[in-house]
Formats: C-alpha cells, structure tokens, sequence
C-alpha cells in the first residue's frame, strides 16, 4: 500500500485494448457503420446458412411422408448425426416409390433433385421450371449442385486458412516474441516459400498427396502461412517491448500464458483481416486446381469443379458457366468486403 | 505528372484499337495445311521419343522399310522393293531401293538400318520402349549394301510388321561422336519421306517442307507445307478451327454433333469418321476379394449403363463391344451378344455370388468384407468422371459402395504398375493384327500389363499357341475361343469402341476415308469454298 | 555498402540451399518415376514387362542410380530389409543430390530427361516469353492501379472510391480460365467478335514479316492473355495503393506541404505520393516471384509456350533435372530480385542506409 | 496597435459516436495585434491545436468549422478589391464581405448569445474591414498559406518531408509565393538558414531531414515558414519536442525573428514557462473553450480562473524537497461526447459551487485587460 502511495504518478502499465471484447465491440461498431460492409456480412451468412442447410435444400428424398396415418421424416435420416440414430428401421427396405403407388403423401425440398442424381436423358438443359438453373452433362440439377457446392466451397476457404492461420500465428509469435535464432530461422523459411512459385508447389504437393478434399485444404493451408506469419511477428515485436509484458513478466508469469493470453488477443486484428482475404483467394486457388483437373474428387459438386466441366460446352450452355461463375465472385466479393470493412475497423490510425 | 500515367493507359488501348482495326499477319497461303497438334513432341529423334506427337510429324518425314496398304490393310513394299521370309518363319531378308536418298543428299543403304538396329539395342540410348519388341531377334547381317536380313530366335507372327516397321534413322548423321540421346537431328530430323523437316518454334509450331527429290513419284504430295500448330486447350483449337486458323483437327463427340453443325461450318469443313482399333473399358483388379467371383464380376458389368452413356454423353459416337479386340478385326467373334444394362439381374447375381447386405447398412457384405472399393480414374478427363459419377450413383443403388479416386497421370501409372488399386477405367489401342499376349497372358500379371491379374490357363494356352500361327484364319478360330473366355471371365467391363472423328477444310479435294483413317499424301490443293 | 551486399548474398546460401533441399525431396517422393512413365507413354500403357535388367539400364542412364560405397554396402547389406531398403534410399539420394549440387555449382543443370535437351536451353527459350508477359501486366497493372488507389484514398468513403472498390473486388473474384475462355469467345472466336487471334504468339508465316509488324503481330497476340492477367491484380495494387497513401496523406508533412501554401496538385503528388511508393516497392519485391514463374492456366489456354507451361509439363512427366533447375533458377533470381527491391527502397527512401540496416 | 487578425465566434466540431457533430472549439472569440505574440495555453486536447489549424483552413476530415469568422487586415493575392490596411482610415469592407458591421459591439470580445460587454485587452479601436478567411476560395485560400500565415508544427521530426533535401522544401515555398526562379529561390533559401543560424547552409541545403537534429530540423521549420516573409506566424507547440537547452535557443531565435521581420504570432504551447519569456498576451484554453484572457503579466502575477491556477502550481518549482509531491488537477478533461452543461472545469474545480453546474459562466472583466469565466469572481 505505501508503495503505491509513493509512487502515485506511476500507473500499472495497462494492457493494451486491442484484445479485450469491448474492443471488439468498437470494431463490430465501427464495422456497422458501412452498408457495403453489412451487404458481404449478409451474404456470407445467408452463404453459411445454404451450407448447412444444404440437404434440407435440395434433396430427391422426400421430406414428409404420410403413410396410412404415419408421418415419416424420411430426410432425417440423410443428415449426419441424425442419420446414426436409425429413427425408422420400419423404411429399411421400403421403396417409397411403392407406397406413392399407395397413395401415401408425399412433400419434397424446394429443390427436389440430390446434386449426384444423373439423367441421361435430360442433359444439357436450360433453365426451366423443373430445372431452374438448367442441368450439368449427365442432367444433374445445376442449383442442387451449386447449394451442396456451397459446402465444399465455404469449407475449402474456411479450413485451409484455418490452417495456415495457425501455423503462421505460431510461428509468427515464435519469431517475433523470442528473436534471435528463431527470427532468423523464420525469415529463411519465409524466404524460401517465396521462392517458390506458390501454384507450383501447390501442384507438385498434390501430386504428393493425392487428390482428396482434405489435401487440397492441406496444401494450400501449407503454402499460404507467410503472409500471417510475417504480421504475426510484427505485431508480437511490437508488443513484447511494451511495459504490460515486463509487467506480466515480473509476476512470474509462464511463457505460454504470456504468449497466448496476452499477446495473441492484441494481434488478432491484423491477422483476422488478413485471414478474410485469405478465404476468398483459397476458394479460387481451389477453382484453379479443379480446372487443372486437380481438383476435388468427381462427384463432389465444388464450384470451381462445376465451373471448370463447364469449359467444354461455353458456347453451347451459358448456364453452366454462368451460375457457378456468380457464385463463386459473389461469395469472394462478400469476403472480400468483410475484409476491407473489417481492416478499416480495426486499424486505429483510420478510426481518428 | 499527374496526367501522364492516364495517357499511357489511353495510348495503349489507343495501340490496341489499331491491332484489332489493321491486318497485324499475312493472307494465308492455300497449299500450306495447318494441323492440330495437342501437345508438343518431345524430341522427333526416331528412337528416343515415346509420344504419338513425335510419330504423326516422322510419318511424313520417314519411310519405312515395308507399309500397310490404305484399303486392305496387307503389307507392300515401301523403301523395300521386295522381301522373303524362311518357311520356318524365322529369317527375313529385305531387298532395298537403291534410289532413295535423304533430306541431306546422302544415298540411303543397308549401313543406315543396321546402324538404327545398333542404336535401338544399345543399353546407353534411351530407347527401351523399341528395345523390348525387338529383344527375340537373334541376328541382324547385311547381306551386301541393299540387303540385310533378321534372324528370329522364335517364330512369331508380327515379327514382319516389326522389322518391316523399324524407324530408320541416318547413320551419317548420328554417327558423329556426339551423345546420342541429345543429339542436335533430334530437334531438326533429317529423313528420307516426301516432306522435309523445316522449322520447330518451341512450344507454337514445327513446319514441313515438301521434299521436291520425294522418289516414290506415285505418292508425291500436292500440298506444299505442312504446319503442326501447337495448341494445348482442345475447347481453344476447335475455336481455331471454325476460325480457319486451322485446316484439320480432330474432334470430340461434342463437338460434332453439337458445336460443328452450322452453317458455316459445314460450308468450310467436311467431317470423316473411322474407327481405328481401340476401346475403353472398366478393369476390376481381380486380387480384391470382391472381383474374384466371376458371377459378381457379370453383375457389375450389368451395372454399368453402357447403352445410356454411349448414347447420351457420347452422342452415339462408337460401338458397344464385348471383348478385348478390334471390332471389325478378323479376331473379335461378332456372335457374343452385348451385356445390357440390367440392374436386377445384377442384384440377382450378386445374391447368389453371397454378397448380401447383412447388417442393414445399405451395403453388401461377404464374410465380414463390405463391397466398398475405389474407382481409379486419370485426373482431368471428362469422360472418365462422368462415367465414375454415373457407376458410382447406380453401383450405390446395388448396394456396393464405390469411392472415386482420381490421379494425376504419373501417380496413375504408379498405382496401375505396382497393382495398387481395386477398380480402373482405362483405354486400350492396338494394332491390326493383335497379339493380346501382353494384356492378358498371366505371366503379365506381376509385371506386365495385366493390371487386372487375369490369368486363366485356357486363355494362356491360346495365346501361346497363336503367337506361333501364320495362319489369319487359324490365328482368327484361336482368338475367338479366348474371346470368349474373356466375355464369360468379364476380367473387364468392356464398354464401346470410339470412332476417330475428323474435320478438315473443303479446299482439300480427292480425300478418301481409308478404314485405317484418310492419306494426306493424296490430297489435291483447290479453291476455298 | 559492399559490406551489407556481401552479408545479404552470404545469407542466400542456405535459403537456396533449402530449397534445393526441398524440391530435391519433394521431386523424390512424390509417387511416379520418370523411367516407368516412359516406358509406359511407349505404346498407351502396353508394353511387354520390361525386365529389372532394363529397368536399371534406364535407371543408370538417367542418373536416378548410382554405387554405393563398398563400406556403405557392406554396412546395410545385412540390416533388416525394412531398415535396409530406407538406408539404400539414403544413401542413394544422398549421393545424387550432391553429385546434383557439384553440377549446379558449375552451372550445370544437366539434361532434361523428356527429351535430352540441356534445362538450361529449355528455360532460356521459356523465361523471355514469360518475362514479356508478366513486365506488359506488371507495367499495365501498375499503371492503372496506382492511380485509381490514390484517387480512391483522396476521395474516401466517396461514392467513387465505394464504387472502384466493389468492381475490382469483382474483377479480383472473377476465376482466370473462365475470363480467359469468355474473352476467347467474345473478343477472338469470330462468333461475336473478330477482334484478337486466338492464343498463340505469332501468326501463320510470321518469320517473313519485317520487324515492325513483327511487333505489332506479337502485341496482338499478347493483347487477350495480358488482360486475363492483369484484371485480378488490379484489386490488390489499387487497394494497397489506397491504403499507403491513406497513411502519407496524413502525415505531418503532408501538412506542412499545406501549410506552405502548395497548390494540391503538388500537395498531392509529390509530396505524398511519392512517399507512398515507397511501401510500393517492398510490395513489388514479393510479386517478383510471380514474374518468372508464370501462369499454368493462362499459358495453356492461349498455347503461349512460357514457364509455368514448361514447369507443369516438367512435373507431370516427373522430368527431375527440369523442375530442380526452375525452382533454382527461379529461386536464385528472386532472392537477387528481393535484394534489389531492398536496395531500390534505400534508395527511394533517403532515410534509411545500408549501415542502419546491417545493425537492425 | 492595428489588429492583424481577428477571430469571431469560431466553432469547430467533430463526429462522434451516433453521428451526433461536438464542438471541440465552442464559439471562441480572440484577435492578433500586429507585431505581437499571442500565447494560447491549455492541456493536450483543448482545442487549441484545431483552432490554430482552422485558421489555415487545414483541420482534417470529418472536423469542420460550424461557423464563425476570422478577419485578416492584410493583402491576399487574388482577392478583390485588394482589402486595405487597418489603419487611422476606414476602409471600404470588401465585395460581398459581412464586415464587422454586423456586429455592433465589434470592438468588445463577444461571448455566447447574452453578448455581455467585455473590457477590450490592450483597448485599441478594432479597424473595419478584413477578410474573413473562412470565406475564401480554396485558391485563394492557398494563396495565404504560407505567404500571409505560416505555420511552425510541434514534430519537427515528422514535419519535413523525409524524401526531398530541406533546400528543395525551402524554395519550393519560395519560388511557388514570390515567383523567384530556381537559381534565386535557392540563394533565398540559404539566406533564410543563415538566418535561423544553420552552420554551412550552402551545403546543408543538400541534406536531408533525417540527416539533422531534432533542433536543426526545427530551425529549418521556421526558416521555411518565414521564407515567404508571412504577417503572422502560429507556432504550435515548436519546443515541446526538444530538449530543454534547444528549447531556450529557439525560443530565443523565434523572439529574434519576430523583432526583426515585425511579425505577429500565435504560439501555442502548453508550457506555462515559454508564456512567461515570449508572449504579450495570453489565452487559457479548457475543453474548446476560453476559460481566462489576460496579458501575460498579469497571468502569472495575478490567476483568477481555478484552472490558470492550477496550470501555475504544476510548475516544479525550482528546488523542490524530495518528498514533497507535485502538484495535480485531479481528474481528466472531459470527453468531446459528453460535454457538461455548466462549466466544463466543475468536474475538477477545488472551488466549484452548484451554479457552476448550472450553465456556462459568462465573461467577468477583473480588470488590467484580464477577463475570466468562472463563477468566483
């Protein structure tokens, strides 16, 4: 207490705001501000929604059955984790097309087509009432597609700038938090990913790995970290000489706690932009290796996949490109906004 | 300073108007053909390259010893005026012309084909891909200098069209002290066919000249220069094509029936198709535990909807086929009926295979293995993924669950080399006369190309005794028992055969669609129409 | 200076080092070898069983096999043969990587095993036909963004500067093959428009044209493919460039600049502006890479014979000695192209010399 | 004594949060005196950078001036008819200029709408006429800067452009307002840098910012704005980043200058201890508003305002015992969101009374040319 009284003039070196909810509450504030930015939150989260829902969607298996007095909620059973449960072992074996014949009740998704159900005999077609966005070269339903695309797309972006985030947040305060040899170690690792045309290695560690949804993420989450891990390290340079880490020091504090839960929080702005932008140009890179034929899987309906079987028939089905290619720009464009609104938001030089 | 960044902006597109307003290139110069290449040759050194690329540009600059006649498909002298061969099959001697010379002035003897034999054996040339066919011969003599003759060590009945079809190359040439593999007339050959290697831009384009001295005056060429553009995106070269940027392309089933029937099209080009022989398949690896019924592998050959997807992804372009030859080959037996598309009768045979779904899980079963397997497929190749798509969505149906799995071609190869795969769906091409030895012969099931591990002592008695038959006729009743077989075996889902689809430009006149595809050597210069 | 230079060119040693060392492993591991596809391209998958005899023929005459050392032999001869297989693979590439560096060191890049051809051949007839590309898009591309970013940044939150911004943004998001197969169709295909040829450098009979319509000819065809590339980077630069001068405009000089009574012109343009080329060029030293590596999609939808064209093929055919010389090669350039842009920022920025720098 | 620049109820808000506009300057009202210095002093966030600014018309975006007038009595190239000088005569007011007329009072210093009259510092006829700066086009505007006002700025670090020689910053003001060429800019240039006494300046024309020291760099501040000879020069803070020794040697050379070149100026400091060595006459400054006028004097010798007060006790005393603690205001300048009704000081007032919350004090002339806003006296 009498120290205190001593030194009146001389504060506990407070923490920087940069990392608490209330600053993040000035950004959400600052970020509302502009409609543009509100659009892409919109759409982005209309995006996720469509994801998610995606089976509830489009779907060929009906919805809602009404069979002598029951009602079954047979599409239940298509979604994980429902589909563990075995909720009606009674339709194991049923063909509903029988009980139809039976008169029972059928109500199907808005979008009635499963994105794999193949018709030979309606390909190539344009948009119509029963196909509103047209079909694909085995007449699949092009908006099935493009809905069930929707969660692979979303999910290449989130999770391959998932990972490198984390792998360039680590490193990145690594460096930047203890210098010296791991700074040194850092900037030729930096140096040689840079070196390296990025698309070509991205390639060749395709060509390593294989051809699977979760490489594809893998590898571009390996080949993308410089960028966050170089703001990393400047942010935790600039923090570590900041009075609050001596404080935190003083109190004996490990590492580790010092590292994640004071400095992490205060760099999360920068690299939360940067992390925005990464999804958008994930979900192109994606597009990219699927018209390289790199991509993901057949049948999976990613939109890139969608849009690159497309090339072939560009002059003959407009729909084909058309759609997929909206899509794609559309949902890049609204990350693209997010980003920019949310680098305005948080950069406390451009708030004055 | 501020204005001048906008002003180069302008001038640009300033420049750009004027290239797009005023002629930048030539008129085009109605005796050159522009042909469409899809992929540049790696070398065009005869005995190094593996590509198509290389052998469609030396068709034009090289002669061979012997050729197939464009009608009947038999053999006739070319740069032999004449040949024998032994009655025990096994020594063949060539009479060479004594007039021919090559590109460079140089007469052509029997040194040249001796050198090219050397060549092909030595360990130190990159060419093991030609070694292997001519590993059986014994012996190679020149007799005197337009005479050489091959000695066999077994008899076999293609053994004409391999030595008949060495690629001869100058020994005048390559004999220099120079590294073979690399030797400078790999990228500029000098040969002795009616055209003359002109000019290779790397990566756009390699010119032919006619060659004025061409001694066979019967097949002396009209057309004088022959371009091999380079273009990569097949979607880009048949915008080339409709744009006259290019004489002759080939198409793909699309594009001939749905991109090529305008007007204007049809006014500028004419279409030939032919079939060579070729066909593509599904290969069940017959180590898996799934494929080693034979009943299960009839039942998945009823699966697949053949029918459906020749005629609607394929436009109807090709024939169904039942068995590993060529369908208008004397081998292939045209009294096997196709397999149809019958999922029932598939079903039925997988029950009785004992394939049941046991626990309810909507998936076959077998002592405690599920029927889940993994569909390899090269990456990048529609047909292939939609053919994958479509099995995968009926095979589900059936109750088998099939994973697509796609590979970049090197990876492929791997995976089909070390018979690390369950299911395949490939391509075979061949020749006229078909050895199916080397496909099907169980001892080419560790190694070889029997991916699939077939092996069947009937089928390996068969083909050892017509390798040795000379007789077509003969060779033909041997080849339709192993037909058979194979069509009970279904090793394979054989699904059709695919026409070779062709278009060229209408100034072309005196074309004729030959069954092994059309003769450029033949073809007359007249107006554009 | 030399002082500083020789530090930096010291510490290239061990980044080209690694990445020597990573495509070395990369190339190596990755499934696929070189003498199967040949054999296998031979005749569409169907040659004979080649015999472990000629297998190890091409294996030798490829360099891909190599004797071991009679004491490495003996040592691993009698190892499990798990263990025994891993250290045969040790030591074999063990050995090729350095007989690869000692060739390297002579400049020796040694022969591209496609088609025998020394790399470095093959690479000199790629680079200029990439480098034409990239410095018309990185010329076009900077042209017109920084301007539109610095108008942008003076008139922020304008209708204009909103307005600039969700364009490039769509631009930026627009996929390259599909542009480029759009702008074939419309602008090239004759169907709609006839304006540009379709892909490729020159045209038909080009080696008789006289040297200006040479020229001309050349641009022509460049027009389509350099504005496939260039559309996508405007978003980037103009933003970044934005963003940079948005930072200068506030700075106490700028003010100064004001106070002093400078028309806004001046105000503007040279004293922000050219302070805000200096982020600029930090920027420029990490797109450098992009410059040499060209793009696989845009060169093979235009049949433009570049780079990324050679380096895509050299993968797929698993053509080792091609794809360790363009990463080399490529890296080399970009770390030398990297301590230019660090030297071009010392010089546009007065403040800071090589002798700070060696401290920091 | 003429005026040179006289400031009319000037208001300068900014946003803040819900798009509501707060004035950071409330309706101030102060003049220049040609050839006097004008000291305004006040804690960090005042208002007293943004007013200096205001009259160079430069606050940033999204800051705006509401309203009010600043009256310059001097020539500005480009307007028309050329405005007289104030002096013994009565000039014509200019086209379409609300002179002083308008306010009838216009002598007296007028505050808030009561307009209560107000003893005149130094009581001199306030002359007709002037500009009003906030009125003129943006390129007339331009024409003042620097020419008739010019301004010194706090950072001497940061105030030069770090990419050009200090030679080319100096003539290019030169050349740009007296249009001089190159040749002759230059030799003006030098001549301004021998002036603020830079050792060597035909070479250290070549240098750049970094390559001078933070005292040097400010030298070739003021060189640069006297350059163009201004009537008034705003020094904002110019010591405030040196060191102590520097600080005396610039003030020094400021008080130098404006005897020689007979130059009015502002300064802005919050240094209580500069006021004392240079300025004539003084403004207290507290959250936007003038809390206390007085000569400069009279400021030290006789505080009213408990805000001037408190300034003056902050002042370490030259020897202090160890021990003993340095006096504070307690509290902190309010927030330019929620401004207070009454008077903005009540918070921290040691001698606040209820009405002090009530509304803001009017103006009480205490006498000797000293005014102050507080309810005490």
């Amino acid at each position: 207490m009498t120290l205190e009284i001593a030194q009146p003039n001389l504060p506990k070196a407070p923490e920087p705001e940069t990392g608490s909810p209330r600053y993040w509450g000035l950004v959400w504030k600052q970020f509302k501000k502009r409609k543009l930015n509100m659009i892409g939150l919109w759409v982005i989260l209309i995006l996720v929604a469509i994801a998610i829902l995606a089976p509830l969607l489009a779907n060929s298996e009906p919805v809602y059955v009404k069979y002598q007095d029951k009602v079954y909620l047979p599409i239940l059973q298509k979604l994980w984790p429902i589909s563990k449960l075995n909720l009606y072992p009674e339709l194991t074996g049923v063909d509903l097309k029988d009980w139809k014949a039976k008169g029972a009740e059928f109500r199907y998704t808005p979008v009635p087509y499963s994105p794999d159900d193949y018709n030979l005999e309606e390909i190539l077609e344009p948009p119509s009432i029963y196909h509103w966005l047209g079909t694909d070269q085995q007449g699949r339903d092009v908006l099935s597609r493009l809905i069930h695309g929707s969660r692979i797309s979303l999910s290449v972006g989130l999770i391959a700038v998932g990972i490198y985030t984390l792998i360039g947040i680590f490193l990145g305060a690594l460096a930047g938090y203890f210098g010296g040899r791991w700074d040194m170690l850092l900037s030729r690792l930096i140096e040689i990913m840079i070196c390296f045309p990025t698309f070509f290695l991205i390639l060749a560690l395709v060509a390593v790995l294989g051809q699977d949804l979760f490489y594809i993420m893998l590898v571009i989450g390996l080949t993308g970290w410089t960028g966050i891990a170089r703001l990393t390290r400047g942010e935790f340079l600039k923090l570590r000489n900041q009075d609050f880490v001596t404080a935190c020091l003083s109190q004996g504090m490990p590492t580790r706690r010092i590292l994640f839960r004071h400095l992490l929080p205060n760099a999360m702005a920068p690299v939360m932009v940067s992390a925005t932008f990464g999804i958008a140009s994930a979900i192109l890179i994606e597009s990219s290796l699927s018209f390289l034929g790199f991509g993901v899987r057949p049948p999976t309906p990613s939109w890139g996949e969608l849009l690159s079987q497309a090339k072939s028939v560009i002059d003959v089905a407009w729909w084909l490109t058309t759609f997929p290619g909206m899509a794609i720009f559309l949902t890049i464009t609204a990350f693209n906004l997010v980003g920019e609104g949310l680098r305005d938001a948080v950069d406390p030089k451009l708030k004055s | 300073m501020q204005r001048r960044p906008s002003f180069i902006v302008l001038a640009l597109l300033v420049i750009a108007g004027l290239f797009s307003a005023c002629e930048v290139q030539a008129p085009k110069d109605p005796h050159t053909l522009i042909y469409h290449l899809g992929s540049e040759p790696d070398t065009l050194n005869r005995l190094t390259a593996t590509d198509a690329y290389e052998g469609r540009i030396n068709g034009f600059i090289f002669d061979s010893l012997i050729e197939r006649d464009n009608a009947t498909l038999e053999f006739k002298p070319k740069m032999a005026k004449s040949w024998e061969v032994s009655d025990d099959k096994l020594v063949y001697t060539f009479h060479l012309r004594d007039d021919i010379k090559w590109h460079d002035g140089k007469p052509f003897n029997a040194d040249d084909v001796i050198y090219t034999f050397q060549k092909i054996m030595d360990e130190k040339v990159d060419a093991p891909h030609l070694r292997v066919y001519y590993k059986d011969i014994k012996n190679l003599e020149k007799l005197d200098d337009y005479t050489v003759r091959f000695t066999y060590a077994i008899p076999y009945f293609k053994a004409l069209e391999f030595v008949g079809g060495i690629p001869i190359i100058p020994k005048h040439v390559f004999d220099d002290g120079k590294d073979f593999n690399s030797h400078p007339a790999g990228r500029f050959p000098i040969g002795n066919g009616p055209y003359k290697f002109k000019r290779w831009d790397t990566g756009s384009q390699i010119v032919l000249e006619r060659n004025e001295e061409y001694w066979d005056k019967t097949k002396f060429p009209d057309i004088r220069r022959i371009v091999f553009k380079i273009i990569p995106d097949d979607i880009v070269a048949f915008q080339r094509l409709k744009k006259g940027d290019l004489d002759m392309d080939s198409l793909n089933p699309k594009q001939w029936v749905k991109q090529s029937n305008t007007p204007t099209f049809e006014k500028l080009f004419a279409k030939h198709q032919y079939y060579t022989p070729s066909y593509r398949y599904v290969g069940w690896n017959l180590r898996r535990p799934y494929f080693q019924d034979k009943k299960v592998r009839q039942a998945l050959a009823r699966l697949i909807n053949r029918q459906g997807i020749l005629k609607n992804l394929e436009y109807g372009l090709g024939k169904l086929t039942t068995g590993p030859f060529w369908i208008f080959g004397y081998e292939y037996d045209q009294t096997l009926p196709q397999i149809p598309f019958d999922p029932a009768g598939a079903k039925k045979l997988l029950d009785e295979a004992g394939w049941i779904d046991h626990d309810g899980d909507g998936i076959r079963d077998k002592d405690g293995v599920k029927f889940s397997f993994k569909f390899l497929i090269p990456s990048g190749a529609e047909f292939y993924q939609n053919l994958a798509t479509i099995m995968k969505r009926d095979f589900a149906e059936a109750g088998i669950e099939m994973e697509i799995q796609t590979m970049e071609w090197a990876t492929f190869v791997q995976q089909l080399n070390s018979r690390d795969f369950d299911a395949v769906s490939l391509a075979w091409s061949f020749g006229y006369d078909e050895d199916p030895y080397q496909v099907w012969h169980s001892s080419q099931a560790e190694k070889g190309s029997n991916f699939v591990g077939f092996q069947n002592g009937e089928a390996d008695r068969l083909m050892e005794e017509a390798r040795q038959v000379f007789d077509k006729d003969k060779r033909a009743e041997l080849f339709h028992q192993m037909h058979r077989i194979i069509y009970d075996e279904q090793p394979y889902a054989f699904l059709y055969s695919g026409p070779a689809l062709v278009a060229r430009s209408r100034r072309f006149e005196n074309v004729k669609v030959y069954p092994g595809g059309v003769d450029i050597l033949e073809w007359k210069v007249g107006k554009q129409p | 200076m030399s002082a500083y230079l020789l530090k930096r060119l010291l510490t290239m040693i061990p980044t080209l080092f690694g990445i020597m060392l990573i495509t070395f492993l990369i190339v190596r591991l990755a499934p696929g070898n070189p003498v199967s596809l040949k054999i296998q391209a031979a005749q569409g998958l169907k040659s004979t069983a080649l015999s472990q005899e000629v297998t190890d023929q091409m294996l030798k005459l490829y360099g891909l096999k190599v004797d071991l050392p009679a004491g490495y032999e003996n040592f691993i001869k009698d190892k499990p043969a798990p263990v025994r297989k891993a250290l045969e693979w040790l030591g074999q590439n063990t050995i090729q990587f350095k007989i690869w560096l000692v060739n390297v060191c002579q400049l020796n890049f040694g022969m591209s095993f496609k088609d025998h051809r020394p790399v470095l051949e093959k690479i000199r007839e790629a680079l200029p036909i990439t480098l034409t590309l990239n410095l018309l898009e990185f010329l076009i591309a900077y042209l017109i963004s920084i301007p539109l970013g610095v108008y942008s940044a003076l008139g922020r939150e304008s209708a204009v500067d909103k307005g600039v911004m969700v364009l490039l943004f769509i631009l930026y998001s627009l996929p390259t093959f599909w542009v480029a197969y759009l702008l074939l169709m419309y602008f090239a295909s004759g169907d709609h428009l006839n304006w540009f040829p379709l892909g490729g450098l020159h045209s038909e009979g080009y080696e008789t044209y006289p040297f200006l319509m040479k020229i001309g000819n050349l641009m022509w065809h460049l027009v389509l493919p350099v504005i496939t590339m260039v559309y996508g980077s405007f978003a980037f630069i103009t933003r970044f460039s934005r963003s940079t001068m948005l930072e200068v405009v506030k700075q106490d000089y700028v003010r100064t600049a004001w106070a002093k009574g400078l028309p806004r012109r001046q105000v503007i343009w040279k004293h922000a502006f050219r302070n805000s080329l200096i982020p600029q060029i930090t920027l420029l030293g990490t797109l450098l890479p992009a410059l040499l590596g060209g793009s696989v999609i845009i060169e093979q939808i235009f049949s433009i014979p570049g780079m990324g064209k050679l380096a895509f093929e050299a993968i797929s055919s698993r053509d080792y000695p091609t794809i360790m010389a363009i990463t080399t090669i490529s890296a080399f350039l970009t770390l030398i192209s990297l301590l230019l842009s660090d030297i071009a920022y010392a010089f546009a920025d007065p403040r800071i010399s090589f002798e700070e720098k060696q401290q920091a | 004594m003429p005026k040179i620049l006289e400031v009319k109820n000037l208001r300068i808000t900014f946003p803040v949060n819900g798009g509501r506009f707060a004035p950071a300057v409330d309706g101030i009202n102060f003049h220049l005196n040609q050839g006097k210095v004008l000291g305004i002093v006040g804690e960090s966030g005042c208002g007293k950078t943004v007013t200096a600014l205001s009259l160079l018309r430069l606050i940033e975006e999204p800051g705006r001036i509401e309203e009010g007038q600043a009256l310059y009595y001097g020539t500005v190239e480009g307007v028309s008819p050329p405005p007289r000088r104030p002096g013994p005569q009565r000039p014509e007011p200019p086209e379409g200029y609300e002179g002083p007329e308008a306010t009838p009072v216009d002598h007296l210093m007028i505050e808030d709408l009561r307009r209560e009259p107000t003893a005149e510092i130094n009581s001199e006829k306030a002359p007709d006429g002037g500009i009003d700066l906030f009125k003129l086009s943006d390129e007339q505007m331009r024409h003042v800067r620097g020419n008739n006002i010019a301004m010194i700025f706090q950072e001497p670090m940061t105030s030069l452009n770090p990419v050009f020689t200090i030679g080319d910053q100096i003539s290019e003001a030169v050349r740009l307002h007296q249009k001089v060429g190159k040749k002759e800019a230059e030799e003006i240039s030098i001549e301004m840098l021998r002036k603020v006494r830079i050792p060597d300046p035909q070479k250290r024309i070549h240098d750049y910012p970094h390559q001078l020291s933070g005292g040097m760099r400010q030298r070739v501040m003021i060189a640069m704005a006297l350059s163009c000879k201004p009537d008034i020069l705003i020094a904002d803070e110019p010591t405030t980043a040196l060191d102590v020794t520097i600080q005396a040697q610039i003030l020094e050379l400021i008080q130098e200058l404006i005897d020689d070149m007979h130059m009015s100026v502002i300064l802005i400091t919050h240094d209580l201890g500069v006021v004392a060595q240079v300025c004539d006459d003084v403004l207290v400054m507290y959250s936007g508003m003038i809390v206390e006028r007085a000569p400069a004097k009279r400021i030290f010798s006789k505080p009213k305002h408990p805000y001037t007060i408190g300034l003056l006790d902050s002042i370490p005393p030259l020897f202090q015992d160890a021990g003993e603690l340095l006096h504070t205001i307690k509290g902190t300048v309010p927030d330019l969101s929620r401004l207070p009704a009454g008077c903005r000081f009540a918070a921290r007032c040691p001698r606040m009374v209820d009405a002090c919350k009530a509304r803001v004090p009017p103006y009480k002339y205490v006498g000797e040319g000293q005014e102050v806003r507080c309810l005490n006296y």
